[in-house]
Formats: C-alpha cells, sequence, structure tokens
C-alpha cells in the first residue's frame, strides 16, 4: 500500500517540477515556436495521464481495501457474476473518447512541426545542410557559402530549413530547445523545420545510438539577431580557410574535432543525396526507361 | 491408434487430422514468409543502383515454368485422387509425373540465374537484384526441397504400401506443392508480368 | 480411367490455364497502369482460390473454419505488411 | 594462426577474460559432477530425449532462469557506469555490447523461453490434453532455441560480442561500420531461436484447435489458454517475416548483398522497417500471455470469476490485430509525412481501448471479491498501477509529433522498462510461484517470496522512474557516459542506486528457490491455492499422462464448478493411454544446427553446408522411422496404481 501512496506523491513532486521551476527541463525550456508546440502537447497529454491514473489508482486501492479478504466474514461466497453490457460499454467509450481527443491533437501538432512555423510563412528560410559523420556534424550554407563542423549559427525570427543526411550509421539531429528530432540518414535527405525566437545558447545532439563516439556527438546552437548573423557570417569568410576535398575527406576520417569554419561547402564536390524514395514511385510513370535513367542518376554521388 | 474407416486414409487417425491443421497453420506461416519478400521486393523495385533492372526479364522461359508447374499442381491433385480410391500404382505414377515437371521448372530457373548473371546481373549488384534473387531464389529452394520429399514419399509408398501413416505425408506434401504453385503465380504476375509491362 | 481425371480437376486445371493466358494481356497489350494491376490482382487471386479450393481441399475437413480463418488471418497480414511498407517508403515518403 | 586469430576478442579486457575461465571452469565442474554421480545416463534419459511438455517446459524455464541472471548483470554493469557523471567504469565499446547483449537476452532469451515455459506447462492441462500436439516437434523447439541462446552467450568470449543495439539497425550492423564477428552472431542465434519460436507456434495453435477436453468450447478456454492462443497466432505471422529479415541481414555481411547497404539501390531504412514489424508484435507476444496469468491470478485470489469474460477475449483478439499494424511508431522520426505518422499514431493509440477494458475488468474482478494477499496475487496486483505508467507513457509516446521529443532518450527507456517489467517479468515471476507447485509438487516459501516481491516493486520504481525525468532534460539512450553540466548526475545515481535493490530482489528470489526446494514441505494435495481451472485437479506433480480419464468440462472454470456443484469432472472409465517414445534425433539435429549457425558466422562454408546436409539427414532419418515407431501404451493397472499413489499420498 505505502508503495502506491509514494508513487503517487512522487509523480505529483515530478508533474510541478515539470511545469514551472527555476531551471525547467530541456524540453519545457522552448526558443522557438516548434518547441513550444511540442511542450504545450507534452504537458497537456501529462495532465490528462495523470488524471487517468489517479481515476484508477484510486478505484483500485479502494477494491483492495473494501474487499480483501481479512475484513469479510468467513463465510462470505464472492458471488458469481459475468458482467454487464452497459458498465463494459462505458468503459470503452470513456477511453475511445479520450484517444479520438487525442488523435485530433497528434495531428494538428504534427502538422504544424512538419511546416514552416505560423506566421512566418512569407519569411524566406535559411537552409542548413547539416550531415553526420563519425561522430561530428557538418552544417553546410549553401547561400552564405560556408561550413561549420560541431557548432551552427542561426538568425532568429527566420524559418529554418535544416536538410539532414549521414555519411554512415543512422544519426538522429535533436536540439530539444528548438523541436524535435529527425533522422540523418546516408540515401537520403531529411527536412527539418526550426525557428529561434529569442537569441541564446542551446546545445544539440546526435540522439541516436550510432557507434562508440555517438556519446560525444554534441554540438552548440548559437541564436543571434539577423543583424548579428550577418556579421558572423561575414567574420567566418573573411578568416576562414577554404574547403578543399581533400581537407574534407582528411575531416571525414577523424572521429573528434573541435569547432571548425571554412569558407565553401562540401556540397560542391560531395553533394547531398537529394530525393527521397519516392524517387521510385511507379504508380504514374507509364515508361519504365525514364524511371531506370532517373535511378542511374540519383545513385551516382 | 484408432482408425476411423469412414475418413479418408489420410484423415483416419487423430494423429493424421491432427498433422494436417498443422501443417495448414504452418503454410500461414509461409504465406507472411513471401509476404515479407514481396513487401521488399515492391519498395526495392527501380532501386537499381549501377545494374540493370526489370529489362533481364525474358518470356520464354517463365512462360515454360508457370505451364511447368501449373500442369504439376494438377497431376499431384489427380495423385491424390488416385491414392483416395486405392489405386497404388496410379498415384505413383502422377506422384513421379509432378516431380519431372519440379525437376523441368529447377532446370529452367538454373538456367535463367545463369543468363541473368551472364548479363551482368547478380545477387550482390544491387539492391533490386538482391531482393529478385532472394525471392526467386526462396521458392526455388522450397521447390528443391519438395522434390526430396517427394522422392521420399514415392520410395515409402512403394515400401509400406498406402497406410494411414503414408497416405497422410501424401496428402501433406500435396498440399506444399499446391501452395508453392500459389506462390509461383504471384512470382508470376507480380515480379515477371508486371516488370515486363 | 474416367475415374483418375474428376471433372473439377481437369476443371480446376483449364481455368487456372486460361487466367494464366488472360493475365498475359497485360505484356502483350498496352494497358493504363491501373487497368493492368487490376488484371493481375484479380487473376492471381482468382487462381490462388482455384488451388485452395479446387485442388488443396481446404473445405473437406472438420476443421474448414480454422483452415479458412487461419489463411484470411494471413493474407490480412501480408497485405498490411506490403501496403504499409509501400506507403512508409514510397506513397508517403 | 590467421585461422584462428579470428575467434580472438577483437576488444578484450580483464573481466572478459575472467568470464573465459568462469565459462571453462563452470563447464569442467558440470562435466566431472555428472560424470562423478553418475547422472550422465539419466540427463539424457529422462530429459535431453524427453518429448514430455512438462519437462520441456521446466527446461524452457531454467533456461530462462539462468537468462535472466546473465541480463541482470549485463543491466547492473550498465547503471554502475552512468551512476556517475564521466565515468570509466566501462569503456564506449564495452557499454555498447553490453546494452546489446542486455537487450537481445531479455527479450529473446529470457522472456521468451519463460513465456515457452509456462505455455508448455500450463496449456495442456488448462485444455485437458494428454500432450501437446506434435511432442517431438516441441523437443526441436526447445533445441533449437537453446541452441541459440548457447550461440549468442558463447559470443562474447569467442570472437567478440555484438554491438549494435538489440536493434541491430543498419547500416551501423553492417560490415562496415561493425568489423567484428558480432553482429553475425546476433544474426545466426536469433535466426535458431526464432525457427523454434515459430514451431512452437504452430505446435500450440494446433493443440489448442484440436486438442481440447470433450466438451471444452473455445469460449470456455480459461483466460491463460486463450492468451496463448492469440500470442501464438502472432507469433506464425510475425516470426516468419524476422526470418527473413535475419537472412538478409546475415546475407549482406557474409555474401556482399546490398539489402541494407548505403549505395547501389540499398535502403537502411528496411531493416528498421522489417524488424519493427517483428518487433512490436513481438512485444505483444510477450505481454499477451501476462496478461492472460493476471487474469488466472487476479480471478483465484480474488475468490471469483473473471468479470467480463467475453469482453476480455474480444480485447485480447482486438490487441491482436492491432498490433500488427503500428509498427511504423518506432520511428515516426525517419522522414515519411504527416499522412503515415497519423495513421500509425491513431492505430497505436487505439490499442489503449482495449488495454483500458482489460484493466477496468480486473478492477471489477476484484470487486465483490474475497481478496488473498499471496505472493503471486502481490505480483498480479503491483501490475495494475504501475503498468499503467507505463501504458499512459506509452501513449504519450504514440503520439507522433511529442514523439519527437522523447524519441532515442530515456523517457523511451523508462516507458518500456515499465512495460515489460511490470507487464511481463512480473506476471512471469507470479506464474512461476503459482504453478510451482504443479510442477514441483511443493510450495514457495511465502515470506521469502513476499521479502523479494517488496524490494523489487520499490526499486524498480526507483530504478525507472527517474529516467522519465532525464528523458525530458535531453539524457539520449545508449550514451555510455555524459558529462557533469549536463545535470543528470544526481537522478542517474538515483537509479543506480535502485538497480542494486531490484537485482537484490531478484537474488532473494533465486533464494527462496533454493530454500524452498530444501525445506518446504511435500504433501501439499492437487489444489492447494483453492484454484478454479483444470490443471489443480490432477495430481502435483503431473503424472507423465497428465489425465488419467479426460475431463468433460462445461465452463471456463470447470474445476472451480465441479467442486461447488459437485458434479465429475472424470466420468470415463481408464483406459490405455498411448504415449510418444523419447527421442535422441532433435538434440542431435539441434546440435548439428549450431554447428552450421557457428560455421556461418566464421565464414566456414564447407562446414555450414555439411551441417545443412546433416540436418536434412536427421529429418530424413525421422521421416522412415515414423513409419514404425509407434509409442508406447501405459496400461490401466499401471496408471491406477500411480493415481492411488499420488492422490493417497496427498490425503
Amino acid at each position: 500500500m505505502k508503495m502506491k501512496w509514494t508513487l503517487l506523491a512522487l509523480i505529483f513532486a515530478v508533474a510541478t517540477a515539470l511545469t514551472g521551476c527555476e531551471n525547467p527541463l530541456a524540453v519545457f525550456d522552448p526558443k522557438g515556436p516548434q518547441a513550444a508546440t511540442l511542450s504545450d502537447t507534452i504537458i497537456l497529454t501529462i495532465w490528462i495521464m495523470l488524471a487517468i491514473c489517479v481515476v484508477v489508482t484510486v478505484a483500485f486501492i479502494y477494491m483492495l481495501v473494501k474487499y480483501r479478504a481479512s475484513k469479510q466474514s468467513k463465510d462470505y461466497e464472492p458471488p458469481h457474476i459475468e458482467g454487464s453490457a452497459v458498465v463494459e460499454t462505458i468503459w470503452t467509450a470513456i477511453p475511445i473518447i479520450i484517444v479520438a481527443f487525442l488523435s485530433v491533437v497528434t495531428v494538428v501538432s504534427l502538422k504544424d512541426v512538419e511546416a514552416t512555423p505560423k506566421g512566418y510563412e512569407n519569411k524566406e528560410p535559411l537552409v542548413i545542410y547539416a550531415s553526420s559523420s563519425n561522430w561530428k556534424w557538418h552544417f553546410s550554407y549553401p547561400e552564405e557559402n560556408i561550413e561549420t563542423v560541431n557548432y551552427v549559427y542561426v538568425p532568429t525570427d527566420r524559418p529554418l530549413e535544416f536538410k539532414l543526411y549521414s555519411y554512415g550509421p543512422i544519426s538522429s539531429f535533436w536540439i530539444p530547445q528548438l523541436g524535435g528530432q529527425k533522422y540523418a540518414m546516408a540515401d537520403m535527405v531529411t527536412t527539418l523545420h526550426l525557428l529561434a525566437d529569442e537569441p541564446g545558447e542551446m546545445w544539440g545532439r546526435n540522439s541516436n545510438f550510432s557507434g562508440k563516439g555517438s556519446a560525444h556527438q554534441l554540438f552548440d546552437v548559437q541564436a543571434v539577431s539577423p543583424a548579428e548573423f550577418e556579421e558572423w557570417v561575414e567574420e567566418a569568410k573573411a578568416k576562414s580557410e577554404p574547403l578543399t576535398e581533400e581537407k574534407f575527406d582528411e575531416l571525414l576520417k577523424t572521429e573528434h574535432v573541435g569547432r571548425q569554419t571554412f569558407t565553401g561547402t562540401h556540397l560542391e564536390f560531395s553533394p547531398a543525396p537529394e530525393g527521397s524514395h519516392n524517387m521510385d514511385d511507379m504508380e504514374n510513370k507509364e515508361d519504365m526507361e525514364d524511371m531506370e535513367d532517373m535511378n542511374h542518376d540519383m545513385d551516382h554521388k | 491408434m484408432k482408425i476411423d474407416n469412414s475418413l479418408p486414409l489420410e484423415y483416419s487417425t487423430e494423429e493424421n487430422r491432427l498433422k494436417i491443421l498443422g501443417f495448414w497453420i504452418f503454410l500461414a506461416a509461409e504465406i507472411a514468409l513471401f509476404a515479407t519478400l514481396f513487401a521488399t521486393y515492391f519498395a526495392y523495385q527501380g532501386r537499381t543502383g549501377n545494374g540493370p533492372g526489370t529489362e533481364i526479364f525474358e518470356i520464354t522461359p517463365v512462360l515454360i515454368n508457370t505451364f511447368a508447374l501449373l500442369t504439376s499442381s494438377f497431376t499431384i491433385g489427380l495423385a491424390v485422387n488416385a491414392m483416395r480410391l486405392g489405386n497404388k500404382k496410379a498415384m505413383l505414377t502422377f506422384l513421379g509425373l509432378t516431380l519431372a515437371l519440379g525437376l523441368v521448372f529447377l532446370g529452367v530457373e538454373i538456367k535463367e540465374f545463369f543468363t541473368f548473371v551472364h548479363e551482368g546481373a547478380t545477387i550482390q549488384t544491387s539492391g533490386y537484384l538482391s531482393i529478385l534473387f532472394s525471392t526467386l531464389g526462396t521458392h526455388g529452394a522450397h521447390v528443391s526441397l519438395g522434390f526430396f520429399w517427394g522422392l521420399f514419399i514415392i520410395i515409402q509408398v512403394s515400401k509400406y504400401g498406402l497406410t494411414p501413416h503414408t497416405a497422410n505425408k501424401a496428402f501433406i506434401f500435396s498440399l506444399y506443392w499446391h501452395f508453392l504453385d500459389v506462390v509461383w503465380i504471384f512470382i508470376f504476375s507480380f515480379v515477371y508480368l508486371k516488370g515486363m509491362m | 480411367m474416367a475415374q483418375l481425371f474428376p471433372k473439377h480437376h481437369v476443371m480446376g486445371f483449364i481455368f487456372s490455364l486460361v487466367l494464366t493466358v488472360v493475365a498475359m494481356a497485360v505484356v502483350v497489350y498496352d494497358l493504363s497502369y491501373t487497368a493492368a494491376m487490376a488484371i493481375l490482382l484479380i487473376t492471381a487471386f482468382m487462381q490462388a482460390g482455384v488451388q485452395l479450393v479446387m485442388f488443396m481441399h481446404a473445405g473437406e475437413s472438420e476443421d474448414k473454419v480454422t483452415i479458412y480463418t487461419n489463411v484470411i488471418y494471413m493474407v490480412f497480414f501480408a497485405i498490411v505488411t506490403i501496403l504499409g511498407t509501400l506507403l512508409l517508403f514510397i506513397w508517403d515518403m | 594462426m590467421e585461422f584462428f586469430e579470428r575467434f580472438a576478442v577483437p576488444h578484450p579486457s580483464f573481466a572478459i577474460y575472467a568470464s573465459m575461465v568462469g565459462i571453462a571452469l563452470t563447464s569442467l565442474a558440470i562435466v566431472v559432477g555428472l560424470t562423478y554421480f553418475k547422472k550422465w545416463g539419466y540427463l539424457w534419459r529422462e530429459w535431453i530425449t524427453t518429448v514430455d511438455h512438462k519437462r520441456i517446459g521446466i527446461m524452457y524455464i531454467l533456461a530462462a532462469l539462468i537468462m535472466l541472471l546473465r541480463g541482470l548483470v549485463d543491466a547492473v554493469m550498465l547503471r554502475a557506469q552512468l551512476a556517475i557523471p564521466d565515468n570509466t567504469i566501462l569503456d564506449s565499446q564495452h557499454y555498447n555490447e553490453v546494452f546489446s547483449a542486455h537487450g537481445v537476452i531479455m527479450i529473446m532469451f529470457m522472456a521468451m523461453p519463460f513465456l515457452f515455459g509456462l505455455m508448455n506447462i500450463v496449456t495442456p492441462l488448462q485444455i485437458g490434453a494428454r500432450d501437446v500436439a506434435f511432442p517431438r516437434l516441441n523437443a526441436i523447439s526447445f533445441w533449437l532455441f537453446f541452441m541459440g541462446a548457447m550461440l549468442f552467450n558463447i559470443a562474447f568470449v569467442v570472437g567478440g560480442a555484438p554491438d549494435a543495439g538489440w536493434t541491430s539497425y543498419f547500416p551501423l550492423a553492417s560490415e562496415e561500420f561493425s568489423p567484428s564477428v558480432g553482429t553475425n552472431y546476433y544474426m545466426m542465434s536469433l535466426q535458431l531461436s526464432g525457427l523454434g519460436t515459430l514451431m512452437t507456434g504452430i505446435n500450440f495453435l494446433t493443440t489448442i484447435f484440436r486438442m481440447r477436453a470433450p466438451g471444452l468450447k473455445l469460449m470456455q478456454l480459461p483466460m491463460f489458454t486463450w492468451a496463448m492462443l492469440v500470442t501464438n497466432v502472432l507469433i506464425i505471422a510475425v516470426f516468419p517475416l524476422f526470418a527473413v529479415a535475419l537472412a538478409f541481414g546475415a546475407m549482406d555481411r557474409m555474401f556482399g548483398t546490398q539489402f541494407f547497404t548505403i549505395g547501389n539501390g540499398g535502403m537502411d531504412m528496411m531493416w528498421a522497417n522489417l524488424f519493427w514489424v517483428w518487433g512490436h508484435p513481438e512485444v505483444y507476444i510477450l505481454i499477451l500471455p501476462a496478461f492472460g496469468i493476471y487474469s488466472e491470478i487476479i480471478s483465484t485470489f480474488a475468490r471469483r470469476n473473471l468479470y467480463g469474460y467475453k469482453s476480455m477475449v474480444a480485447s485480447m483478439v482486438a490487441i491482436t490485430i492491432l498490433s500488427l499494424v503500428v509498427w511504423a511508431h518506432h520511428f515516426y522520426t525517419m522522414g515519411q509525412g504527416v499522412l503515415a505518422n497519423s495513421i500509425f499514431s491513431i492505430a497505436t493509440m487505439a490499442i489503449a481501448v482495449p488495454t483500458g477494458i482489460k484493466i477496468f475488468n480486473w478492477l471489477a474482478t476484484l470487486r465483490k471479491g474475497k481478496i488473498e494477499f499471496t505472493t503471486p496475487m502481490l505480483w498480479s496486483l503491483a501490475f495494475i498501477p504501475t503498468f499503467l505508467i507505463g501504458g499512459v507513457t506509452g501513449v504519450m509516446l504514440a503520439m507522433a509529433s511529442a514523439d519527437f521529443q522523447y524519441h532515442n532518450t530515456m523517457f523511451l527507456v523508462a516507458h518500456f522498462h515499465y512495460t515489460i517489467i511490470p507487464g511481463v517479468v512480473y506476471a512471469f515471476i507470479a506464474g512461476l510461484i503459482y504453478w510451482w507447485p504443479k510442477m514441483f509438487g511443493f510450495m514457495l516459501n511465502e515470506k521469502i517470496g513476499k521479502v523479494s516481491f517488496w524490494l523489487v516493486a520499490i526499486f524498480f520504481n526507483v530504478t525507472f522512474f527517474p529516467m522519465f525525468i532525464t528523458g525530458l532534460d535531453g539524457q539520449a539512450r545508449r550514451m555510455y557516459t555524459y558529462s557533469e553540466e549536463t545535470g543528470f548526475g544526481p537522478l542517474n545515481l538515483i537509479a543506480s542506486i535502485g538497480a542494486i535493490g531490484l537485482a537484490l530482489g531478484f537474488i532473494v528470489l533465486a533464494y527462496n528457490i533454493y530454500w524452498s526446494t530444501r525445506y518446504m514441505p511435500r504433501n501439499i494435495g492437487s489444489d492447494p491455492w483453492n484454484a478454479r481451472s483444470l490443471e489443480w485437479s490432477i495430481p502435483s506433480p503431473v503424472p507423465v499422462y497428465n489425465f488419467a480419464t479426460l475431463p468433460h468440462v462445461k465452463s471456463s472454470q470447470a474445476f472451480w464448478d465441479a467442486k461447488t456443484k459437485g458434479h465429475n469432472l472424470f466420468p470415463d472409465k481408464v483406459e490405455e493411454i498411448h504415449m510418444p517414445n523419447n527421442s535422441g534425433v532433435p538434440f542431435i539435429m539441434c546440435v548439428i544446427f549450431f554447428i552450421g549457425a557457428f560455421s556461418l558466422i566464421f565464414d566456414m562454408i564447407p562446414l555450414a553446408i555439411a551441417s545443412l546436409i546433416g540436418v536434412f539427414a536427421c529429418m530424413a532419418y525421422r521421416s522412415f522411422e515414423a513409419n514404425h515407431d509407434h509409442g508406447y501404451h501405459i496400461h490401466v493397472k499401471e496408471i491406477e496404481e500411480t493415481e492411488e499413489r499420488l492422490r493417497g499420498a496427498n490425503k
């Protein structure tokens, strides 16, 4: 019995800890609209789940206390009850309603986080290619024509489109304070829509196990105002060496490096595996030959 | 062992009925196995890398194979029918015919594999060819296994005669063989014909 | 002799040959993708049905309900696996 | 010399060398012990060649308990490493090997055999059968599992352990990124045990469909047997698929195919896809039997019939079907679109509905009952609130959008331990204690049992609850270390302390088995718990033929009705019983399987081909042998004497 109360107390303590105190958990400390959406969704569901837990646990304890053998008379014979259609329908219906509500929440929030954040649709997004290699992150800014390793600068209030892929095992690109994670894989590019709405320093990481160095595959994220961002770009261009193919190959081979900055990006000589699996979609293609050619092109990296 | 004479020999004991139902469940598991191969095959269509795609298919060997298997499925059905009539000789003839057709199928398929390899299409060439060879190969391996199984049954029926035991085996073998024919129809339709469309 | 070639077996065999020839149409004629796939699906499943009912005697024993449930369940699983995989890898990638 | 080099451990440490010595000494001790006590013959005749479902069940459970110990040691090592920031007890490579082993062993070689053990022992007894449908196939299933488990367990001392996680995602698990033979072990050992599992599935489905006692209808099966039915229905669907996936993976590594490679049209996602088409139903293969066990125990000790029998069955069938259509929730983050993610999200959450129905039905069963807190009941009751947390966090994880924040974090780790430990492990322990008297003819000590229960029930929460919080704070799973400034330190320390308590609980459980074997009284009668289903109507331990005459059944709690309403379960006269012969072929065949798998792992193709031929030779041998192997008969007199002796002693 004690255990259940301890448990309940623990849940409440945790719930209060989650929702606000001086040092909030990373997921509940959003620095952008995508992360805020997710944080709100999670907190909402925690409350619903807590309510369910409390109701069931109370019912459970009530049964245990009231119907324990030691409280019952010796000759009490528990009755034979098959069940009740009405009661069983009720407790089927309630979970269905809850699940239906949560389904709506899921689909709506999923659409939100999988697109450019609301209110920023007409701003031109900043495209950053983030590629993972054992065990580093390369950030290529094709428009600004610079590339960084293990740290990324982003301007505030501008939609960010991270194009993710990997030079090896599956990695997961995750900046909890900006939004959810997504896999970076070797044979396709995935897109993650993020946005920072206040300046600050954050951490990001590869959260997917990808071999012996993955625990250290972390990177810094610096959100700065657009003006400062321009400044940083200029400075990076002025002060850094160009990224050559040899240099990049050497970098790929090195397991752990610190922060690095280059002018130019590796996309020029080692392009991302653009396109996704739907390139293979036969559905609307009448002509096989065309398809074959397309795939040949795609796979010649 | 209680023998119920009102039923065909292959169903006549409880053990036999258990085995037949058990084999049906096994066949269901085989459906799952081939479904996996098909699911993978469809997802890999077009993922040919640097290797060739469906243009390596030729219609003639495929047609020979299809008619060989369809006919063998017919003959093994006749074998079971003959068994139920108690005609051991006819049953063995039909079984032998079935296995011969199985051999034709295997021969043509192996020759086809050699042609593929000759055209530079091996199991190591691309994702598409890996799954193509695996799908065809899994079916082919089943047919090969079936061939030996059938051979053992022919030997046992000739040696021990038509007993509840041998009849049961022969019937289960016929289920297996028909099932392989069904799988081949799906391979024929969704690998070959779809590929040659 | 006629006993050795029961009518429904011969019918089943002829039927399966006819279905094979019909399926061949998708290679011979220049059909739309949808029409061709429809033909293939229908002929293939009909062929499977012929084998199951006419040759494999799926319905002859007292376990017939078990056997049919078993096959239908597994066909359901097969379809789920194939469609689910296609959905994830091709249709909604 | 080069030939032998590949058997060396690529990344050795003192612990591994110590284990080698330990394994060698233990094996030696077993051999010497068996020789000294002249037990080789006994072992061969009574156990290795047995086709008796009860003995096979006991061997499964014994293997499961040993594997539980191994998995537990792995777990303690993991928690030790994570106890404090920047710890150096294990280096990265070892940590990776240990968590991979922990996952595979706990799921495949602990939970699965535990399930099969209980299934083997209880199912035929509950339906009033004399054995399973195919006793010899059953022996093959067991030995295949056993060989698979042994193969996996020698990996870390011969050639190197797998290090790509229990999910073994490609391309990490490919030859390029995991060059040691470790992943080959993974592929082959799971292939062997998976084959055994598939055969068990076929065997038990046939048993349940065709071997029920006269009068026992499907809708009257005890809930545990119903659970076994749907479990096996899942097994026959997904295990063939897993066999294909493993074969693809093995071929990629051994024969250079391109299924999951990076270039040439390979698709690394396909492994994840196939793995989870199997992997998600797999967790339901574990939890459904657990639901069955809880239903039996709760109804027995609430002294009431199970509330809502029909909706209990319907919800299990619903879970079975739904579990087949939700697998993509394991990889919402793989880049598929909103549509696919939404479909899988909703399907996943829908599972909460039938699960909820079950929980409410259990609560309603407790209502108006006369609840007795025996140890099996305690384990079953603790399940409800603890599993609830696992369940609701499961719904949270099912929401694809929110999952982007939980995925790959300790939150997920906490969630699945909250489902698998209270859901599966508690159930199997409860079932073990509950059916122990049926297996061995004596009970386990209640007092020691309660100590172990409270230790586990409390420290389980201490271990895993903090992980929910560190997960939400961004601690990723499977990472061998974390730095001080992350702030994960204090909660991880709590979790590690909890792990010690948890381990202690399991040690007390083991001690209970030892103590009870030595000191518990042997004359317990056939029905020590005053239970409800058929297995309690026959002597404990159960004679080899199970039922002297087949019971005539009219309800889902036939034995209870017979006890309370006084009708005769066994109206028939004793007749001769036909039994199958023991056989050494299953064991020999599986040894050959082992050799074949081992040679494939180390790329010794000729030996592998020879083994394959050996396996077929065993099958061919059996095919001919079966024509004149008709088993043996137990005569009426012998049955009557046995019944007299077993039942007489109880009175």
